[in-house]
């Protein structure tokens, strides 16, 4: 599609927004909670926090939920029925809008879609992917922790959302990138004023301090390198950087119930676990929590780089701020690219 | 729109038990058996207890069922332990890449197999016996712990009644007992006694990691075989089988998308993670 | 699958007039007080479904959130008195576990109502049955609608 | 500041060089100023990279349990009060020989709340620091080959602020408010189990959840996988929780753990007698009994 331009003042965001929810969308913003900021349903405007830089965690649980119900069964005798649990995933109508996230919780989600659509199409992603309609805000100060410019995103860029906006004092400027951002924003065009590109503020120059080609350089080559083993001693484990991470879309298939009525659900899951390959046999491939680390940085940076061309991280930083134990994965990354 | 994690059912038409821990069943939908290709697996569940993934073992030219077998080990199996014939039984696939049935026309062929990893080999070794004039010789060299951990004991006999074929069983030393007449020595050992030859030749290869390094050192440098014609299948710990859960992937393949079935030039390039 | 869960509900089902409660019995004394019950034909209330363990010291607490997981409306634990324990100190060692679990559900909101412990002897026929007929009346007197954080 | 990281690297540095230790788990400046990490020092030329100040909130004892760390045989670890404590019930629970380890204690005055260290706070107070910090009677560790003396002004308590003070409006709740609250916590858990790893004294091999046959507790991270889940942690911890808060603090969704472990902490003492981790002859509070023990609730 044509991208197009538009302005509206901070008032008529509001009113925007405001109209959204009485018409029945389902939007959600970060919004402050026990002192962090997460990302949740809002009831009016001014309950989205739009100054916080990234909510605790990401919002892949409205792609991806934590548990997801693939069907219901109930045995009697030998027969078995089942019902199928993408209808309830489809009868979701009401549609969600994600507003206030940043470019690169946007980021994430055609980079998960690849995932999802590779080759079987996994409908329970492709039905929510498809009613979330995306509006960011552009970031103006990124934190130490953040590299989407390494990840070949920037804090401006509008890969993956629906419409991007840009704050300029008390009004914003909205780039409407898809179909979906046109159809959502129609019904209010009268807020909306249509400017040109030109119009718009070019986006900064924002300056990379590292190669991240060369990171994937050192893993395609060094699997065996001491520094895995060494600089994740201090790992302790925990599921945290890919349970917060946006991109991270591992995931546990088990039976709940007993055997004669219940459900098989997919949980989110995690490399960082131990469990996570360990064979029947007792034959674990990755014994370590250095190894576990690597297959994190090797599924980011390289093995999903080979298949889809694209990085699997987009550089939020969240794992970095939320790791226990200080491990930040902007260092590791920048590490592995020097030593090469 | 279609669930891809939706399994169907498929009824227990037979159940061999192989030995006392592990079973052959023979499932059929409809009838009959369904379109796969040697080398690919399914996902098994018994519905209530959680998938389990298993390599078919039967050759998909015989139309009447399809089957694989198991060890009884966890939650998932000990489930499919527990059924009986006329059971319904969950099933999704066929996943995953398959051995290359075309390339192998005309050559020699060589099965190796070591204990339950001897599944997929027969899938295979049975195909090319349905089509039995499109190959080579055909040579089975299959091996156990002991006389009691051999499968597919059964159908042995039927093996060895295809012309220009030879059956190889062997079992651990230590393993034998007092009637047994079959050869006794690991299977790498038991491999490099027979009259092998590299050219024109395509070997399979499944049992335990051990067994098949072993055998592949053998084969490439006691026998001459290329790297790209010895076929071994992997096994990693899958739950989806349609590359998304991420649990699978060793360098950048996706063992259930990708393979399981790779030529021994394929693993060399990946890395030591399965 | 929604019809399917209403089934017609048997004795002991989990309605309020005839709540299922679930009894973790020592096989040393309480389970034989129980069974002095049954061959003297007393009579007590038949939403109890008994599960016979070695000793009260057996009795995990996880056994006790699965009866709770499963739909149970009372849980009774139950052994050997004090001091009469077959393997001298089991159900010292069970009181001990119980006293600090039986807080952690209080704070997490689980209704203490519904959980009880006694001591019955393999002579104390009558006390089987009492604690059985009081436990179920209580649980009937109980608001059904007060949730449990082990159920939806 | 500077005089305590120079007395740590050099009992640091003497360990690894007279060969006493072969590792020396410390911790040293983060990611920013405000945040401290977990380092490994296995050469006595690194030793200089330790550092110690009121932003080091991990409790360095979860290392001892790590099979990769173990390796290393004997190991010098820098503790505070609380997470000495840790190192106690481990002591205890006989999973840490105490010969294999050197205690490096250091006086603490209590650690700044990780997210208030984050915006910028980097002053010690009665509101910046952790709860755990306002009850603490081990400012200074229990047990220890070497202490290094804390510089900074002990902790002003004005009485005014009442840690854990949830507790008691908990405890004064019905069965049903308490419910709905920890409903509502608890459905905010993701099952990450950063609680059990960050937890020093959750060093089972294979944790009971990871464990299906039976399956315990359902795997689901919705609200009955999620209750059951937090119910089992914190019953497993109950009685052996030294009050480090490392379970609170790792929880990426803010669940209040602490008010769970600290409750069972009190209602132990209460009815046992037994505070944990204070004593490494102790016998663990659930492995013996008294004949006199609380009957009350018992028919």
């Amino acid at each position: 599609m044509e991208e197009k331009y538009f302005e509206i003042l901070a008032e008529d965001l509001k009113k925007f927004v405001n109209s959204l929810i009485s018409d029945n969308f389902n939007v959600i913003a970060p919004k402050d909670k026990d002192g962090d900021t997460f990302y949740g349903k809002i009831d009016k405007f001014d309950e989205a926090n739009l100054d916080i830089l990234l909510p605790k965690m990401s919002y892949k649980e409205y792609l991806l939920p934590k548990t997801e119900t693939l069907f219901e069964y109930s045995v009697s005798g030998v027969d078995v029925d089942i019902k199928d649990g993408l209808g309830a995933v489809t009868g979701e109508n009401k549609k969600r809008v994600i507003f206030g996230g940043r470019p690169c919780d946007a980021a994430a989600g055609p980079i998960m879609d690849k995932v999802f659509n590779w080759d079987y199409k996994d409908e329970f992603f492709n039905e929510r992917f498809k009613n979330l309609t995306i509006i960011s805000i552009a970031c103006k100060k990124p934190d130490n922790y953040c590299f989407c410019t390494e990840m070949q995103l920037s804090p401006e860029s509008s890969y993956g959302s629906d419409i991007l906006l840009k704050k300029e004092d008390n009004k914003y400027f909205a780039a409407v990138v898809s179909e979906k951002g046109l159809e959502l924003i129609t019904p209010y065009l009268s807020l909306f004023k249509e400017i040109t590109k030109a119009q718009i503020p070019a986006d900064k120059d924002w300056k990379k301090v590292f190669e991240i080609e060369k990171t994937k350089g050192f893993l395609d080559k060094n699997f065996e390198h001491n520094y895995f083993q060494d600089r994740f001693l201090s790992c302790i484990g925990c599921g945290i950087c890919t349970y917060t991470c946006p991109t991270c879309h591992c995931f546990d298939i088990q039976d709940e119930g007993n055997l004669k009525e219940g459900r098989r659900i997919r949980n989110w899951d995690s490399c960082q676990f131990a469990i996570f390959t360990l064979h029947t046999s007792g034959h674990n491939p990755r014994v370590t929590q250095g190894d576990r680390y690597r297959q994190r940085l090797m599924h980011k940076f390289k093995i999903y780089s080979e298949k889809f061309n694209k990085y699997l991280c987009v550089g939020c930083g969240r794992c970095s701020r939320n790791c226990p134990e200080d491990i930040d994965i902007k260092e590791v990354v920048k590490d592995l690219a020097g030593l090469i | 729109m279609e669930n891809i994690y939706l399994p169907k059912l498929a009824e227990i038409k037979e159940i061999i038990q192989e030995t006392n821990d592990t079973k052959t069943i023979r499932l059929a939908i409809n009838g009959g058996s369904i379109d796969f290709l040697p080398g690919q697996f399914g996902e098994f569940s018994v519905i209530g207890e959680g998938e389990s993934t298993f390599g078919f073992s039967s050759s998909p030219l015989r139309k009447e069922f399809f089957e694989f077998s198991f060890r009884t080990s966890g939650r998932a199996t000990t489930g499919i332990n527990g059924l009986n014939p006329g059971d319904k039984l969950s099933f999704r696939g066929p996943y995953g890449n398959y051995f290359d049935t075309v390339g192998m026309k005309g050559k020699n062929l060589v099965f190796v197999g070591g204990g339950i990893g001897m599944a997929p080999v027969k899938s295979i070794l049975e195909y090319c016996f349905d089509e039995r004039d499109d190959y080579g010789k055909i040579t089975v060299l299959y091996g156990a712990r002991t006389v009691n951990d051999l499968l597919y004991r059964n159908v042995f006999d039927d093996w060895k009644k295809y012309k220009n074929t030879e059956v190889v069983i062997t079992v651990d030393p230590g393993g034998e007992t007092p009637d047994w007449t079959g050869k006794v020595g690991f299977v790498p050992t038991i491999l490099e006694q027979l009259p092998l030859k590299g050219e024109n030749s395509i070997a399979v290869v499944c049992g335990p990691p051990i067994m098949i390094k072993f055998a592949l050192k053998s084969l490439e440098e006691k026998m001459g075989f290329d790297k790209e014609n010895i076929i071994t299948t992997l096994e990693n710990r899958m739950k989806c089988g349609l590359g998304k859960c991420g649990r699978c992937n060793v360098g950048s393949v996706y063992v259930c998308k990708d393979g399981p079935v790779f030529t021994a030039r394929e693993l060399e390039s990946l890395p030591n993670d399965f | 699958m929604e019809d399917k869960k209403e089934k017609p509900v048997k004795s002991g089902g989990n309605n309020v007039s005839d709540p299922r409660i679930i009894a973790f019995v020592c096989n040393w004394c309480t389970y034989s007080g129980a069974d002095l019950a049954g061959t003297s034909r007393m009579k007590y209330s038949d939403n109890v479904r008994v599960i016979k363990l070695p000793c009260s010291g057996r009795i995990d607490p996880l056994f006790i959130v699965e009866a709770f997981k499963k739909g149970a409306k009372g849980v009774l634990v139950s052994g050997c008195h004090p001091g009469d324990c077959h393997y001298i100190s089991g159900n010292y060692h069970s009181r001990r576990k119980y006293a600090a679990f039986r807080d952690l559900l209080g704070f997490l909101g689980v209704d203490l109502n519904r959980l009880e412990f006694s001591w019955i002897s393999a002579s104390e026929g009558n006390k089987w049955v009492s604690v059985i007929n009081e436990f179920t009346d209580k649980i009937k007197s109980l608001n059904d609608n007060s949730s449990d954080i082990f159920k939806k | 500041m500077a005089n305590i990281d120079e007395k740590l690297q050099k009992i640091a540095k003497d360990l690894l060089e007279s060969g006493e230790v072969s590792l020396v788990i410390g911790f040293a400046v983060g990611s920013n100023p405000q945040r401290m990490r977990p380092v490994f020092i296995t050469k006595a030329e690194d030793a200089n990279r330790l550092s110690f100040n009121h932003h080091a909130v991990q409790d360095l004892a979860v290392f001892l349990k790590k099979p990769e760390v173990k390796k290393f045989g004997k190991i010098g670890i820098v503790v505070k009060g609380c997470d000495e404590k840790a190192l106690n019930a481990l002591i205890q629970e006989y999973q840490v020989s105490r010969d294999n380890i050197k205690i490096i204690g250091v006086e603490c005055n209590g650690v700044i709340r990780q997210n208030l260290a984050d915006k910028g706070e980097t002053a010690v107070s009665e509101a910046s620091v952790y709860d755990k910090c306002l009850i603490c009677n081990e400012h200074t560790p229990i047990l220890y080959d070497y202490l290094v003396p804390s510089e900074d002004p002990k902790l002003n308590l004005s009485g005014n602020l009442k840690p854990y003070a949830r507790i008691e409006e908990l405890d004064s709740m019905s069965p049903e408010e308490k419910n709905s609250f920890w409903e509502k916590e608890f459905d905010k858990c993701i099952k990450c189990y950063a609680c059990r790893q960050a937890c020093p004294l959750c060093y089972c091999s294979r944790c009971i959840v990871e464990k299906n046959m039976p399956q315990w507790i359902d795997t689901n991270l919705e609200e009955t996988g999620n209750a059951q889940w937090n119910l089992i942690r914190a019953y497993h911890l109950s009685g052996r929780c030294i009050g480090c808060g490392e379970c609170e603090r790792a929880c990426p969704v803010n669940i209040p753990l602490m008010l769970i472990n600290e409750k069972m902490a009190r209602d132990v003492n209460n009815l046992f007698g037994y505070k944990s981790g204070l004593d490494i002859n102790a016998k663990p509070v659930f492995g013996v009994f008294s004949e006199s023990d609380f009957n009350e609730f018992i028919k």
